[in-house]
């Protein structure tokens, strides 16, 4: 009990993480791909965020009041990587926007058969 | 009171998501999301409350922004293919 | 003093906690499009000004207070903004779908 | 609920929806990341993955189209895979410090350095921006060069010829007055917003990445209204594409002024007399690079993709 009330955290990560890796390999849609590829990353983004979380601890902006703050370290890694993730969305689904230019289609099966057949 | 109100916010988010689950038509979903985010700002609003640290209200301000955008362009969108569509029926 | 504006505020919170449930319920239960967005429009606005007075009380005279009213002000004006928009697309599809019904 | 939303991704076909659901799932991770403390971090959250983001999914799907195909050929096989994956990762999980303990191993190395000392070194409230700006302004450096090669590689894959489009998307816009004029209410105040944010990220959570993304945001809502003919009237590529390449430049000259001035790369302590001072103009100047360059970059990406769509337009008709 006492491990499922402290672990928690790390569970719903690597359920989301899950879910997102499903989606990148099962789905044949690439936009969807991509929707699958920013759920990975937030998963690992709460990774991060909740490992530097500390019970009864406020945020790291000081102030003379406040003696516990959450560990400031993740949260500048974690902004940015956030800034970076889109950057690299738009620029996948600038790639996307081609792709659907020079196959008519951005479904992956019907590429692939697109590259078969020539 | 505050905790109150912060359990009902979080029940609301509940039902506004399953309306986004369910929406029958697009447009329900946006409702869904629209309604999802104001009270999402309001939500904030009153956690800076509950523990104390009011400051982070500007969160919330930009929190409301990018619930009007959001559901701007989603509508300019649909405007948009709906456009296109005619257009394309019209030559048909 | 304090007293009166710690029990004015938590009833404003009470009532607006009050009718944001029940645009929600309104949301989640009504039959069609048109209506639900009635039902969270109406409720958005009044609900959402309930609120953000109640924390207005509980915050005093402060920078909090203005940024307050800053957030109340921006949701003022784009909440009904957006329920118009959102009511004119609806309205538009569903003209142009009983077109093109006809056409049929 | 971030669970739920997110098998709802996984279930909805129409790709309309799934990009709705999107926009919730920002949202709900960045209340989540205000309840973990993480201020900036929501902040950020907020403005990208529930605002940008969805933006540009959406004009990608206003060009590829929505209806997503069936299929199920590999779902079985994936769902094995996730599944095997998931459960290693859970065992693995057992061996992970207890939630919100303050002995993890995460929190004795560096980080209570920053807590105790930052207030003395750096001078400024916010521990985030002075982490982000001056102990680790080097990787800093370095994300910006990230988002500047990004939004170059952006423009290379869309290149927006300079033809003059007669059919730009402000057309539709014309009879929403209702819209347009509470849009032109509002959009100044946002981009006071915006730099409100970027110089108050001493203080408060803000910072150059955030007033970067909510600049961005504004023109891009004026953008939606008036169209992007006229949008860049206002604010042109030409200028974005130097705006960019200014704010990384700006960036590494502030490294290099210190240098001269005979401390280390990016130490800006060299600055003024008072070490102090000399912190606070420098994270003041590179939040200003890092703005400038997340602003444009943003702007940039927005106008290659909207300008994609007006010219599929032209095609069409």
């Amino acid at each position: 009990m006492t491990l499922l009330m402290s672990h928690y955290n790390y569970w719903i990560v690597v359920a989301l993480m899950m879910v997102g890796f499903f989606i990148v390999i099962a789905q044949g849609n690439l936009v969807k791909k991509i929707v699958g590829l920013n759920i990975f990353q937030t998963s690992v983004f709460i990774l991060y965020i909740s490992a530097g979380k500390i019970h009864g601890g406020s945020a790291p902006i000081l102030n003379d009041s406040i003696s516990v703050y959450s560990n400031p370290l993740p949260h500048v890694l974690i902004l940015t990587a956030i800034v970076v993730g889109i950057a690299t969305t738009a620029l996948g689904l600038a790639l996307v926007i081609r792709i659907n230019k020079a196959y008519g289609t951005i479904e992956e099966s019907e590429i692939q058969q697109r590259d078969h057949s020539c | 009171m505050l905790a109150v109100t912060t359990f009902t916010l979080i029940l609301v988010m509940a039902m506004a998501m399953i309306r986004g689950f369910a929406g029958p038509s697009i447009f329900d979903r946006v409702l869904a999301a629209n309604l999802f985010g104001t009270k999402t700002v309001l939500l904030i609003a009153v956690l800076g409350f509950l523990f104390g640290r009011p400051e982070f209200l500007d969160i919330a301000l930009l929190y409301a922004l990018m619930n009007f955008i959001s559901v701007i362009a989603i509508l300019r969108y649909f405007e948009h293919t709906q456009k296109a569509e005619e257009g394309r029926s019209a030559d048909e | 003093m304090n007293d009166a504006i710690g029990f004015l505020s938590g009833a404003l919170l009470l009532l607006g906690s009050f009718l944001i449930f029940t645009g929600a319920l309104g949301v989640l239960r009504f039959p069609d499009t048109l209506s639900r967005m009635h039902a969270a429009g109406v409720t958005e606005t009044l609900a959402t000004t309930l609120l953000l007075m109640g924390l207005m009380l509980l915050a005093g005279w402060s920078l909090v207070l203005l940024k307050l009213i800053m957030i109340l002000l921006f949701i003022l004006f784009t909440s009904p903004t957006s329920s118009h928009a959102l009511a004119k697309a609806v309205w538009r599809h569903q003209e142009h779908e009983t077109k093109g019904g006809r056409h049929d | 609920m971030l669970f739920a939303t997110a098998i709802g991704i996984v279930l909805s076909r129409d790709l309309i929806a799934v990009v709705m659901l999107t926009g919730i799932y920002g949202f709900l991770s960045a209340s989540f990341f205000v309840l973990m403390d993480a201020v900036d971090v929501a902040f950020t959250e907020a403005a990208v993955g529930a605002g940008i983001s969805p933006l540009l999914m959406l004009l990608t799907l206003a060009m590829v189209g929505r209806k997503e195909q069936a299929n199920r050929s590999r779902n079985f096989f994936a769902l094995m895979l996730v599944t095997i994956t998931g459960a290693l990762l859970i065992i693995g999980t057992f061996g992970m410090p207890e939630f919100g303990s303050a002995n993890a191993p995460a929190h004795t190395h560096v980080a209570p350095r920053y807590i105790e000392q930052s207030g003395a070194e750096i001078g400024i409230p916010n521990i985030v921006t002075s982490v982000l700006a001056s102990y680790r302004g080097f990787d800093t450096f370095g994300e910006v060069a990230v988002i500047f090669t990004a939004g170059i590689g952006v423009l290379s894959l869309l290149m927006l010829k300079p033809a003059p489009s007669q059919v730009p998307l402000s057309n539709g816009a014309r009879h929403h007055t209702v819209l347009r004029i509470v849009s032109k209410i509002l959009i100044p105040p946002i981009l006071l917003f915006a730099l409100y944010v970027q110089f108050h990220g001493d203080y408060g959570p803000g910072g150059g990445f955030q007033a970067g993304v909510i600049f961005a945001a504004g023109i891009i809502l004026y953008t939606m209204f008036f169209g992007v003919d006229v949008a860049q009237q206002v604010v042109s590529s030409a200028v974005l594409r130097v705006l960019a390449a200014f704010g990384v430049l700006l960036y590494g000259s502030v490294g290099l002024v210190s240098m001269l001035n005979g401390g280390e790369f990016l130490n800006y302590s060299v600055l003024a007399e008072n070490p102090l001072t000399g912190q606070h103009i420098g994270i003041l100047v590179i939040e200003l690079g890092v703005g400038i360059t997340v602003a444009a970059v943003m702007v940039m990406i927005f106008y290659c993709f909207a300008g994609q769509q007006s010219k599929q337009v032209e095609a069409e008709e």
